[in-house]
């Protein structure tokens, strides 16, 4: 796809990254002159998608994290991408609550923040082979 | 992120200033657990007034404490939730289960 | 180099993308949380090299600009790369007031910023082939 | 970003808010250009109490109305230097080429 305008990063896997990125997508995609409301939504959508590449992708151990972020006209399109243990069953990890880390305090409402302040949500996973979660959402011009 | 406490009766009322994610939310629990078991109080009431983000790291962080809470026989409420956390306040049905009050007062009263 | 923290981001040469650039660099310094005045003056200097891949290095035309940033300890290192047309004669390009495109309004003064506000820069260049600018800041906690 | 302009005698203010980098000094560039004309004023007073940020590209874009202005025979100065950009206008040697004032009353005064 030909954006009207693109960013790549690659960052560690540290949990100090999740603001980082947040950051970084929230100064990009106010180019767009968005709402407050969709910045609010677009930033913590990217913030639960890092935060679980970090902690479920790579289970807090080394790796590189991939942001893709790119717009045409008024639609924000996200990419998060890891390259860590995968999803075995996606279905069951995109149910509202469902967490494979209770211990760590996980709400297991991630995948469900991102669905409902998204217009749009694809995983792409398999386990071993690491996931790209694909988001679009469609921006109103503040 | 800078998390500030104080006992009011035996309720530990917990100021959060800045970002609640996955990051900051380890600190926060750690000062939290902390401060309730050596200021032996009973209850936490959590001031969100000056929180600028969360996400579900966040939502995670505040039932953990209200589930252990709970096994001490106290109870734990929310106050003054900033216009920041708002939307994702209301779509985790938080307030089902942890009630939410509009001042500090006001939660220090019907606590 | 094995840095603490890392990132790299690929942008496109779009002149909008000067203050994404600004921001997420320091959005990533921050962790270190340094002094206003050494945020100052990495912002300052990253600005100024992202504008000269953007306008000499691609002359206003597409292209990616590459930037990245990785510290250790209190030292913040930031590469700064274009595949744009790179520079001919480096020491006259440094010089203070040297400026190729005076039509530009430009001050001619982007080099010395670097140079006065990091502890040490670094540029590879050849006609042709791009540039390379290696910046070196260390920073003072706050 | 934004600019503003008004006209105090044959003075015309500016005042900046916000970042000026390369991709905002066109803009501001092209706005008191078109301003200066319109308004036939003969003087500019920028005033920078609202500036965020500077880079060498606001550095060349304040030279720039310096020398076209002169042409037409009027003065620049610059008043209410932001802390933000400080730095940046010291070791330019900015205030060697215009002249720089504390306040805007003294700006208009003296110029
Ligand atoms: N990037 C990932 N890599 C591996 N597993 C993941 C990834 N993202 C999510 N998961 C799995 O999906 C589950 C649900 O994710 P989510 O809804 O974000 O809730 P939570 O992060 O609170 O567990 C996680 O517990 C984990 O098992
Ligand atoms: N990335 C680059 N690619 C090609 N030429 C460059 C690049 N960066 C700097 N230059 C050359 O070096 C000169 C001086 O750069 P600089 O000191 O930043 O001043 P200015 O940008 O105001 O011209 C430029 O005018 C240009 O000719």
């Amino acid at each position: 796809m030909e954006f009207d305008n693109e960013m790549n990063i690659i960052m560690d896997s540290n949990s100090r990254n999740e603001a980082f990125a947040r950051v970084s997508v929230m100064s990009f995609v106010s180019q767009l002159d968005p709402t407050m409301a969709d910045i609010t939504d677009i930033k913590t959508s990217v913030s639960e998608a890092v935060t679980n590449a970090i902690i479920h992708g790579y289970n807090n151990e080394k790796g590189k994290v991939y942001l893709k972020c790119g717009y045409k006209d008024n639609n924000v399109y996200i990419e998060i991408k890891d390259d860590g243990v995968g999803i075995n069953n996606i279905k069951e990890a995109m149910e509202p609550l469902y967490t494979s880390k209770p211990e760590m305090e996980r709400s297991g409402m991630g995948f469900t923040v991102m669905q409902t302040f998204m217009d749009s949500l694809e995983v792409i996973s398999e386990e071993g082979n690491g996931t790209i979660v694909k988001m679009i959402k469609k921006i109103s011009r503040s | 992120m800078l998390v500030q406490s104080f006992l009011e009766d035996r309720n530990l009322v917990i100021k959060i200033e800045g970002d609640i994610d996955h990051h900051t939310s380890e600190e926060i629990r750690e000062k939290i657990d902390r401060d309730y078991f050596r200021e032996k109080a009973k209850n936490i009431v959590f001031e969100l007034s000056s929180v600028s983000f969360m996400d579900s790291s966040g939502i995670g962080m505040l039932i953990g404490r209200y589930k252990n809470i709970e096994k001490q026989g106290g109870q734990v409420a929310i106050c003054n939730v900033s216009e920041n956390i708002e939307r994702i306040f209301n779509m985790s049905g938080l307030q089902k289960i942890i009630k939410c009050y509009t001042t500090l007062d006001e939660a220090l009263k019907e606590i």
